[in-house]
């Protein structure tokens, strides 16, 4: 750990730092990457020795009330599911759940990303509302990443590092695979349907 | 629920005579589903619960329990054709996509009637459904996928950030300085009190000064009183050793400090001229 | 502790409690009395056993990155002051700055000591407000040195190891030299009286 001695003023040792971190970390508006963490420490602090303090904080904090979460933009805490009852308590109002609209539309352009409303409309086989891209867009969690260079020039449309980090997600990648369908649909998933 | 596939079992033991209404996989269908007839107050709910025609095709498709890669187009037709009658009828705002769609299944279904072409293997060349069907597959994944993420733990409705407070007025912040500042600083005062002539400030001077402060702390925080020898660090260097004793004479002029000795050869002392120790 | 068990659906330990109390006092936006918590446990918690597990929970606290403070409109987990400076680094603001009477007097002792407040009164033409040197003394850039031998025994005042090190310098001959400034400053005169 010959990294953590860079820092002449104040050599600290690995509890400390991971003070430094848990405090940090507690306090971000926003998940911190390792080039934020790196900055903490004036840059005297190799990723590698970072990333092994991360991952025992994140250790420390298993069984208690917060988990830190790796996530696309980086490391942040967030409160344990099994809290939210009590939290809910004090803030009553839910959050809108989403249209079956909306969450269609999040999936094409999240399994199809970069797609144009065009593409949109296409696979759903309906018009999509600008209301409807403009909740995603507010919410943060799809952006116009450039144009495609037909007629129109129109938007493309892609999922943000945001939506990646509110569903606790590092990648893409790490969506649910998409389901290989029957090709006979059975009865129970008709069940569901209206 | 009543499902088209019970309705077929129900419908089992058909009598000859009866022109069936479709054939599905060889099976003769008689009647139409027995839930197409809906409540009118329930239609508008119903169909509110479909996101277009692809949707409502394939809730169709599944209630027929048939495999979507040979879709029996005629039935499907007509059911489809029957619910957007349905709508119709009850003044509902038909979206145009409902309307495209009932146009491509017609179009399809007449296509179906059509001769086919055969290759060997016995497979349709060109299935004129291949595109509804393509449709159909996309649309469903989609469907599934977008109920995969809603399940997924999402932040605000399933967990809150954590974002402790920060006081910041806390935190001391502290002007800084540079070398730089105090030199504009400095000639900006030889500007104003045209102080220029006076004040002519050389390296070697300066030096002389900052060694004048450094003896007046060491006396200070040696009880006022050392001994002269003690008052220098050899390993300082000759240079170093030189402008510190200058900086002592300095001193001793301005009257700072004394230098005594009792008498030759006895130790020299270097006291601070006020007596007196600073803390 | 009868009242934890009045709720007889999920009696809850102590340290389950404080699990409880701490995931809702981290994600909180705003302080939270005693009858917000109260509201968390579904009105279910006397508020005396909830000071006890407060009070637990500052204590668990104490050596960590947060303190729990409490406020005149509740309680709340707060950034501890000596982590501040890390978070700082992640968000630099603008320091303040000095004024001009500070750099000046501080460029004075700087190049003139050692000086009294005499001399820097007499180079600077003004009263040297008691104030401005004491800022400076608080920052441990200046200090007494000794006193002159002259009615009243001014104190004497120079610049510390600290001022040089703060300033990234090795000794005050490092700091910028005046001499040919000064010429520049003569024909600046010069220019300005003619």
């Amino acid at each position: 750990m010959a990294e953590l001695n860079t820092d002449s003023n104040s050599p600290k040792s690995p509890g400390e730092l991971k003070r430094v971190l848990e405090a940090v970390l507690l306090a971000a508006q926003q998940p911190l990457s390792l080039s934020d963490l790196r900055k903490v420490f004036a840059d005297e602090m190799g990723s590698d020795v970072l990333r092994v303090l991360l991952d025992e904080l994140r250790l420390e904090w298993a069984e208690r009330s917060l988990e830190l979460a790796q996530l696309a933009s980086g490391w942040r805490f967030r409160t344990r599911a099994e809290f939210l009852p009590y939290l809910e308590r004090l803030n009553p109002e839910k959050p809108p759940k989403y249209s079956r609209a909306v969450l269609e539309t999040l999936a094409i352009v999240a399994y199809r990303q970069p797609v144009t409303r065009g593409d949109i409309e296409d696979i759903r086989g309906v018009t999509v509302a600008t209301q409807i891209i403009r909740v995603l867009e507010e919410r943060g969690w799809i952006d116009v990443v450039g144009h495609r260079d037909t007629p129109g020039r129109p938007a493309l449309l892609a999922t943000t590092k945001k939506f990646l980090d509110d569903l606790g997600l590092r990648s893409v990648t790490e969506l649910p695979p998409l389901e290989i369908m029957n090709q006979t649909l059975d009865l129970a998933n008709a069940q569901e349907n209206p | 629920m009543n499902e088209t596939a019970t309705s077929e079992h129900v419908a089992e033991p058909w009598t000859e005579g009866v022109e069936p209404l479709a054939r599905i996989y060889g099976e003769p269908m008689v009647q139409l589903p027995l839930d197409l007839y809906i409540p009118p107050d329930a239609m508008a709910v119903m169909l509110d619960a479909f996101e277009g025609p692809l949707d409502l095709l394939l809730y169709l498709i599944r209630k027929a329990n048939v495999n979507v890669l040979d879709i029996p187009m005629a039935p499907l037709t007509v059911q489809y054709l029957s619910y957007v009658e349905a709508m119709r009828s009850h003044n509902l705002e038909l979206a145009a996509d409902y309307l495209v769609m009932a146009a491509m299944l017609i179009e399809i279904k007449s296509r179906m009637l059509l001769p086919k072409a055969r290759v060997l293997d016995g497979q349709d060349v060109d299935d004129p459904r291949a595109e509804l069907v393509r449709r159909l597959i996309e649309y469903e994944q989609m469907k599934l996928a977008a109920h995969r993420l809603d399940e997924m733990p999402q932040a605000e409705r399933d967990f809150d950030w954590v974002e402790v407070w920060v006081e910041k007025s806390m935190l001391q912040r502290l002007p800084e300085v540079c070398a730089e500042d105090l030199k504009n600083a400095w000639s900006g005062l030889l500007r104003q009190a045209k102080l220029h002539t006076h004040h002519l400030i050389a390296r070697e001077e300066l030096s002389v000064r900052e060694h004048m402060g450094l003896i007046l702390r060491q006396l200070r925080d040696n009880g006022g009183f050392v001994e002269f020898v003690a008052m220098f660090d050899l390993a300082l260097g000759a240079p170093v050793l030189v402008v510190h004793f200058l900086a002592m004479l300095e001193l001793a002029r301005e009257q700072l400090l004394e230098i005594t000795q009792t008498e030759a050869f006895a130790p020299i002392y270097v006291r601070l001229a006020d007596g007196r120790v600073e803390h």
